[in-house]
């Protein structure tokens, strides 16, 4: 039951977050406004807001990003956002097969258009 | 193609069609490819034949498209499994409970239909989740609170109708809404409480409406397919506030607890606390041999390890919620009756005032106690495991009743082998007014022999929670059965009534069969 | 039909023609004016907010306190009680029984002259 | 012997002794005498043939009489009527809907079965009277309020299940709201416990509603679909401290604002007591107070529309008398008790010459002196005070027999206040009715308000009949402004029921697939509600 110690670890780390940590620091640790401005925003950025960053965006709280953090060690960017070896393929893969305690998304949720926009927004950095 | 059960490839195919003609062939989902997404991502089957998994999807745009889908799965006798947001995720997600059912996928429903900021009020569609909502007001500068639940991907109207909690003064999601529009299995669509009533101004002010009140009848079943819903929502207050009450000695929580229900059931603690220990949160290597020893650390044992760190045993956070003066007067108020209990302490929260300047962060991990929905309780599991599903009997509001439950789940867990560990649950929590909540996560592996043994445990606690007169809120699709069959009163009536009522209202059985332990006459003797 | 008015006349005549009773033994208007206490006291009490007194008041009735009237009889009072006058409903027997109007009677009954 | 319809005088006599066998000879009701003691003491129909009246009555005194009882009139399928106290005057009384049914007397089922304390709950029997309750509390000094009605000899079951409201925190005055597991006797005498009660030995039933799977409680209330025996409530622990203030608002046109904010108040909790709408103006030298009104006054409010015109409000400043007013209610400490109505005149202060007023300020429990001069159920107290209305008195030399009452709710918002009164003034005089100077809501409901107009009852037939068609028609307006009832007498539940008629009366057809599933031979309360079993809905078209 290796695994269930691990969660059991994790599920007292979230409970450690919640009690230890006052009302101060919480608000302190972080800064996303979870509202989203379209204006002037490439498709990409917008539906990344909407579906994605309330798990892989900053601050705490955010299991995406969590998860990347432990599973790179700093070795690759936690923040999808800040990658540049994403590529579409793989990033559709993820998001209609999911990964560990990411679900998987339906095209009612997110559109296979919403998907490529949401491709294109995580590589634009990419090198050619 | 999968080929829905006891229905034949050509009907099928018929139906398929009809469907594509009703709301588009884009909106009818067949292909594996499409309908795995549907599939359970916390599914306790991983890998098993028996995994639930939906022979198609259909995603309707309107009441209209939804009432003739549901005539046509009438016509075909096709079982339906409605969801909403489909993302109620360790209770069984977007997949069926039936192997083969249809999904009927309302997430293209989701408009906000009206959001009263002088009453107080919102009317939405099943697709709307607490993002939407909360976005929505606050691009429109709106003076209201949501109350969303852990998950804010999670639909006010899923969440509602699966019977969900949150943490601000409307946490109990149910006990919040008012008024429903319902379509029923022969596809009429029926409005309840003033809503009945055409051109009513008050559908979504006074709940009951006129006669029987049959609201409560469309949560956690499979009676109807509810299609807009109307909540009640707490007007923005002027501040919230913290006071944490940490008290020394073991049996101090029969004291703590006492306190605490007497404030909350004089409506002076309005929203969701947790009973916790901060001895829990400890990591120091004296504590753990203590606990590690045969027998583990006895209540004196760690009294004395507390008293020496000057740690307290018991802690409690109390949230406040109004005008600073009010808040300020009831924690004060709130320390006066706690200081009963020999040795206890307190430490003030931060007061935050709204609302929230509009560059100031709104996410931290507590932000759904003021309103702000996250995915932060993901982080559970999130590094390792495959998701996880949740056990959650409810227990009374009572410290003796907390450290029977904790002793009876603690040797629960020794006898099925599985780690307990200072904190092998969350909660107590006041979810909800009158009772406490205790959630056990369950781990989801890729691995079938664990899965297999972890849902013969997840059984087993049912059972013995039972037999302590503790029963479950709500639960996976993969034990409802067992959860509804401890509701045994007088040979099964209250299920034996909810079988009458299926068979009236929905002869063909076509709606969500086995939801909450509910079938219709042809697939119960199956299940006997 | 039952009118009011015709209830109140034979409750007249009853009242004049009031036979003379065998003096009741004290347990009896002992457990009368418990009874009264729980199904008559909040209509017919003293005290505000008591509209059994306060319309036998506004009707002229001297005393309006039921409890300090001498001149009631036993089947007047159950007449009244059985049958209710203007918004004063009957009671049931599940309510009152036909027991615990006697003892009512006796109690309501038990200052008057012999 | 009456007979009850649709029943062999033979059948009848043997169910009768099968009931006498049951609960006892003293219990079964048959004669005239005794079964006239459950007439509708305030019916519409005194006296006339069509008044509904019972035929026998049947009163068990525990759940297991109740089920065989049931069993006995499912058998010869006897029409019966569960009553608890039978004492909602106004809403229908002990009478059946259907003429001729055997009342199921419940009143002997009166016991306190559990009172918690610490965690403020009861569960009771359905004959248990809110003044047996007071009593209970008071003898055994828990410190527990239970939240009462208007008529303290209603019983809190019987009240709950027909939606009735009180006068304490919102989250009681509810009483339906208030209630927590129920024990229900169907159709076919089965037992059935909801909540968390339908789990052997539950340790939560009164602390958790809902239990697991469909929460059927509500379907019980307002119904015909089962006779509850049993019922928990959620109780409100005794407050230390009680305070009322009242704001005044000059203006006509303030009453908006003012519903307004006593709104955000009440929604937030800033208030947690019944807030009571008035007017110092309109009600001059009554609740209002200050001396009658002047002949200038009196002039004034005769003119049609009178509340609206210029020179009322010309009149009100000149006077310096407000317009109407608000009296805001706390429980709790008496420190937050302060800070609330602080934060109360702060907000009321955005309407210009808002004036406020300290009211009662009590530390509890109440001195025996303090108990007989506050309103008693705003402090938990049963009473029957509420009867004075339409009583003889010196107000009011001509006595009526009773009342039934006109109850719609209509929204929170001053702009609905005014339009209600405009139409039911304009109804009033179409029916030439009194017409009220101006009428305002209350706020039992914590989210709506609730117009209650009481028609008289009378013993004279020809004005019950006028004022039973001025009933229905009243109730139609109401329906054209999309105003509806909440509850109404037995006469007037099947037109009640047929407003509520979205898309071809869907629920009310909803509802009799329910009746025809639990109860198929129809001998539950027919016709509560405005739902008939199969066989008499077909009697009828």
């Amino acid at each position: 039951m290796k695994t269930l110690g691990t969660f059991l670890a994790v599920a007292l780390f979230v409970m450690v977050a919640a009690q230890a940590a006052g009302a101060q620091e919480r608000i302190a640790s972080s800064w996303t406004t979870s509202t989203v401005s379209g204006q002037g925003q490439p498709r990409g950025y917008v539906e990344y807001q909407k579906f994605c960053s309330a798990c892989h965006g900053e601050g705490v709280g955010r299991p995406g990003t969590l998860a990347l953090q432990a599973k790179y060690k700093g070795a690759l960017p936690a923040l999808l956002e800040k990658r540049t070896d994403l590529t579409p393929q793989l990033i559709k893969m993820y998001v209609r097969n999911g990964i560990t305690v990411m679900p998987t998304f339906r095209k009612t949720e997110i559109s296979d258009a919403d998907l490529d926009a949401i491709a294109a927004y995580l590589t634009r950095n990419n090198k050619p | 193609m999968r080929v829905p059960p006891g229905v034949t490839p050509k009907d099928f195919s018929d139906a398929i069609k009809q469907w594509q003609e009703a709301i588009g062939t884009d909106w009818v989902f067949t292909s594996d490819e499409d309908t795995d997404l549907y599939r359970d991502s916390y599914s306790p089957f991983w890998h098993e034949d028996v995994e639930p998994i939906p022979s198609a999807a259909v995603a309707p745009d309107t009441v209209e498209q939804v009432q003739a889908v549901v005539k046509i799965a009438n016509t075909y006798k096709i079982p339906l499994w409605t969801i909403s947001t489909g993302k109620n995720l360790g209770y069984g997600g977007s997949a069926p409970l039936l192997g083969g059912s249809v999904v009927l996928d309302l997430k293209r429903m989701d408009r906000i239909l009206e959001v009263n900021e002088k009453n107080h009020y919102a009317l939405v569609e099943p697709g709307v989740s607490y993002f939407d909502l909360y976005r929505y007001i606050q691009e429109k500068g709106l003076k209201v609170w949501i109350d969303p639940a852990d998950p804010g991907w999670g639909s006010l109207i899923g969440n509602a109708v699966d019977r969900g909690g949150g943490r601000t003064p409307m946490r109990d999601h149910f006990d919040a809404h008012c008024g429903m529009e319902v379509v029923l299995a022969n596809g009429e669509v029926m409005r309840t409480g003033m809503g009945a009533l055409p051109g009513s101004k008050t559908w979504q002010q006074y709940r009951y409406g006129f006669g029987p009140y049959v609201d409560g009848m469309f949560s956690q079943s499979n009676f109807g397919i509810i299609t807009k819903m109307g909540f009640w929502l707490y007007p923005e207050p002027e501040s919230y506030m913290t006071g944490t009450i940490a008290v020394p000695k073991h049996d101090d929580i029969v004291p703590l607890v006492a306190n605490l229900a007497y404030l909350m059931n004089s409506g002076i603690v309005l929203g969701t606390t947790t009973v916790g220990s901060p001895l829990n949160f400890v990591r120091d290597p004296a504590l753990a041999a203590l606990r590690a020893k045969p027998g583990g650390a006895s209540p004196q044992e760690l009294e004395q390890y507390a008293a020496q760190r000057n740690l307290p045993y018991w802690s409690i956070e109390l949230p406040f919620y109004g005008p600073a003066k009010v808040v300020a007067a009831q924690w004060q108020y709130a320390k006066q009756q706690f200081s009963a209990i020999a040795g206890a302490r307190f430490q003030d929260g931060k007061t935050t005032t709204f609302p929230l300047p509009a560059d100031a962060p709104t996410q931290f991990p507590a932000s759904v106690a003021i309103g702000v929905p996250n995915l932060a309780v993901f982080g559970v599991g999130s590094v390792r495991s495959e998701g996880h599903i949740w056990f959650s009997p409810i227990i009374p509001m009572t410290g003796e009743a907390v450290l029977e439950a904790r002793s009876v789940f603690e040797d629960a867990y020794r006898e099925m082998g599985m780690p307990t560990g200072p904190m092998f649950f969350l909660g107590p929590s006041s979810n909800y007014p009158r009772c406490f909540l205790v959630l056990f996560g369950f781990p989801i592996e890729h691995d079938v022999e664990k899965n297999r043994t972890n849902r013969e445990h997840f059984k087993r606690l049912i059972k013995i929670a039972a037999e302590h007169g503790w029963g479950e809120y709500r639960t996976h699709t993969a034990f409802m059965d067992t959860v509804m069959d401890a509701y045994s009163f007088n040979n099964h009536a209250l299920r034996r009534f909810h079988e009458t009522i299926k068979d009236a209202v929905d002869p063909d059985g076509i709606l969500s069969p086995g939801r909450c332990g509910v079938w219709p006459k042809h697939l119960r003797k199956a299940q006997a | 039909m039952k009118s009011a008015k015709a209830v109140l006349v034979i409750a007249m005549g009853l009242t004049f023609a009031a036979p003379v009773l065998a003096a009741p033994d004290d347990s009896q208007i002992e457990r009368g004016h418990k009874v009264y206490d729980k199904w008559c006291f909040p209509c017919h009490g003293t005290g505000p907010g008591k509209p059994g007194t306060d319309s036998l008041k506004a009707r002229g009735q001297n005393p309006a306190v039921l409890e300090e009237r001498t001149d009631l009889t036993a089947p007047a009072i159950k007449t009244f009680v059985r049958h209710g006058v203007l918004f004063m409903p009957m009671f049931r027997k599940t309510e009152v029984s036909d027991a615990d109007l006697d003892a009512i009677a006796a109690y309501l009954t038990r200052n008057n002259k012999k | 012997m009456r007979i009850p319809p649709g029943v062999s005088a033979k059948d009848f006599a043997d169910a009768i002794k099968q009931f006498e066998d049951t609960v006892g000879k003293d219990w079964v009701f048959t004669s005239d005498e005794d079964v006239d003691l459950y007439r509708d003491a305030y019916s519409p129909f005194w006296g006339e043939p069509d008044e509904l009246v019972a035929s026998a009555a049947v009163a068990p005194d525990g759940v297991e009489q109740v089920q065989k009882v049931v069993k006995i009139a499912n058998s010869y399928k006897i029409p019966i009527y569960p009553v608890s106290t039978g004492k909602n005057l106004g809403y229908g009384g002990s009478a059946p809907v259907y003429s001729g049914s055997v009342v199921l007397d419940l009143k002997r089922m009166n016991r306190i079965l559990e009172i918690d304390e610490n965690n403020a709950y009861m569960l009771v029997e359905p004959g248990v009277s809110y003044f047996d309750l007071y009593r209970y509390i008071q003898e055994k000094g828990l410190k527990l309020w239970v939240d009462v009605p208007d008529p303290g000899w209603g019983s809190p079951v019987g009240n709950s299940l027909d939606r009735g409201g009180g006068y304490l925190m919102p989250q009681f005055r509810n009483h339906f709201d208030a209630h927590c597991g129920m024990e229900v006797v169907l159709a076919n005498g089965d037992i059935m416990r909801t909540g968390m009660g339908a789990m052997p030995g539950a340790k939560t039933w009164q602390q958790y509603k809902s239990g697991f799977g469909p929460w059927v409680d509500g379907i019980f209330s307002q119904s015909n679909f089962g006779v509850v025996t049993k019922m928990g409530f959620w109780l409100m622990p005794e407050p230390d401290s009680y305070l009322s203030g009242t704001v005044v608002a000059p203006k006509h046109d303030d009453l908006n604002a003012l519903v307004e904010i006593m709104t955000y108040l009440e929604n937030t909790r800033a208030t947690n007591g019944m807030p009571f709408l008035g007017s110092p103006l309109l009600s001059r030298g009554l609740f209002g107070g200050g001396p009658p009104p002047d002949t200038e006054l009196t002039a004034l409010l005769a003119k049609p529309n009178a509340v609206s015109s210029p020179e009322l409000q010309e009149y009100a400043e000149k006077n310096g008398i407000g317009y109407w007013s608000c009296t805001l209610c706390f429980y709790g400490a008496p420190k937050a008790n302060a800070a609330n109505w602080e934060f109360a005149k702060e907000k009321f202060s955005a309407i210009s010459g808002a004036k406020f007023m300290d009211g009662e300020s009590y530390k509890l429990p109440l001195t025996s002196q303090q108990r007989e001069q506050v309103h008693k159920p705003q402090f938990g107290i049963p009473s029957l005070a509420m009867f004075s209305i339409g009583a003889r008195s010196d107000a009011n030399p001509t006595p009526t027999n009773g009342h039934v009452w006109f109850s719609p709710i209509i929204p929170r918002t001053g702009d609905a206040i005014f339009e209600a009164n405009r139409v039911f003034s304009d109804a009033a005089r179409e029916l030439g009715l009194p017409v009220p100077v101006f009428s305002l809501p209350t706020c039992y409901w914590e989210r709506a308000f609730i117009f209650l107009y009481g028609f008289p009852i009378t013993h004279d037939p020809e004005t019950n009949k006028r004022n039973r068609a001025s009933f229905k028609r009243i109730v139609k307006i109401a329906t054209e402004h999309g105003w509806g009832e909440y509850r109404t007498a037995p006469a007037y539940q099947g037109a009640v029921m047929d407003t509520y008629s979205f898309n071809n009366h869907a629920l009310l057809r909803f509802h009799e697939t329910l009746k025809d599933a639990v109860d198929p031979n129809g001998i539950l309360s027919a016709g509560r509600y405005g739902i008939w079993p199969k066989h008499l809905r077909e009697a009828k078209s």
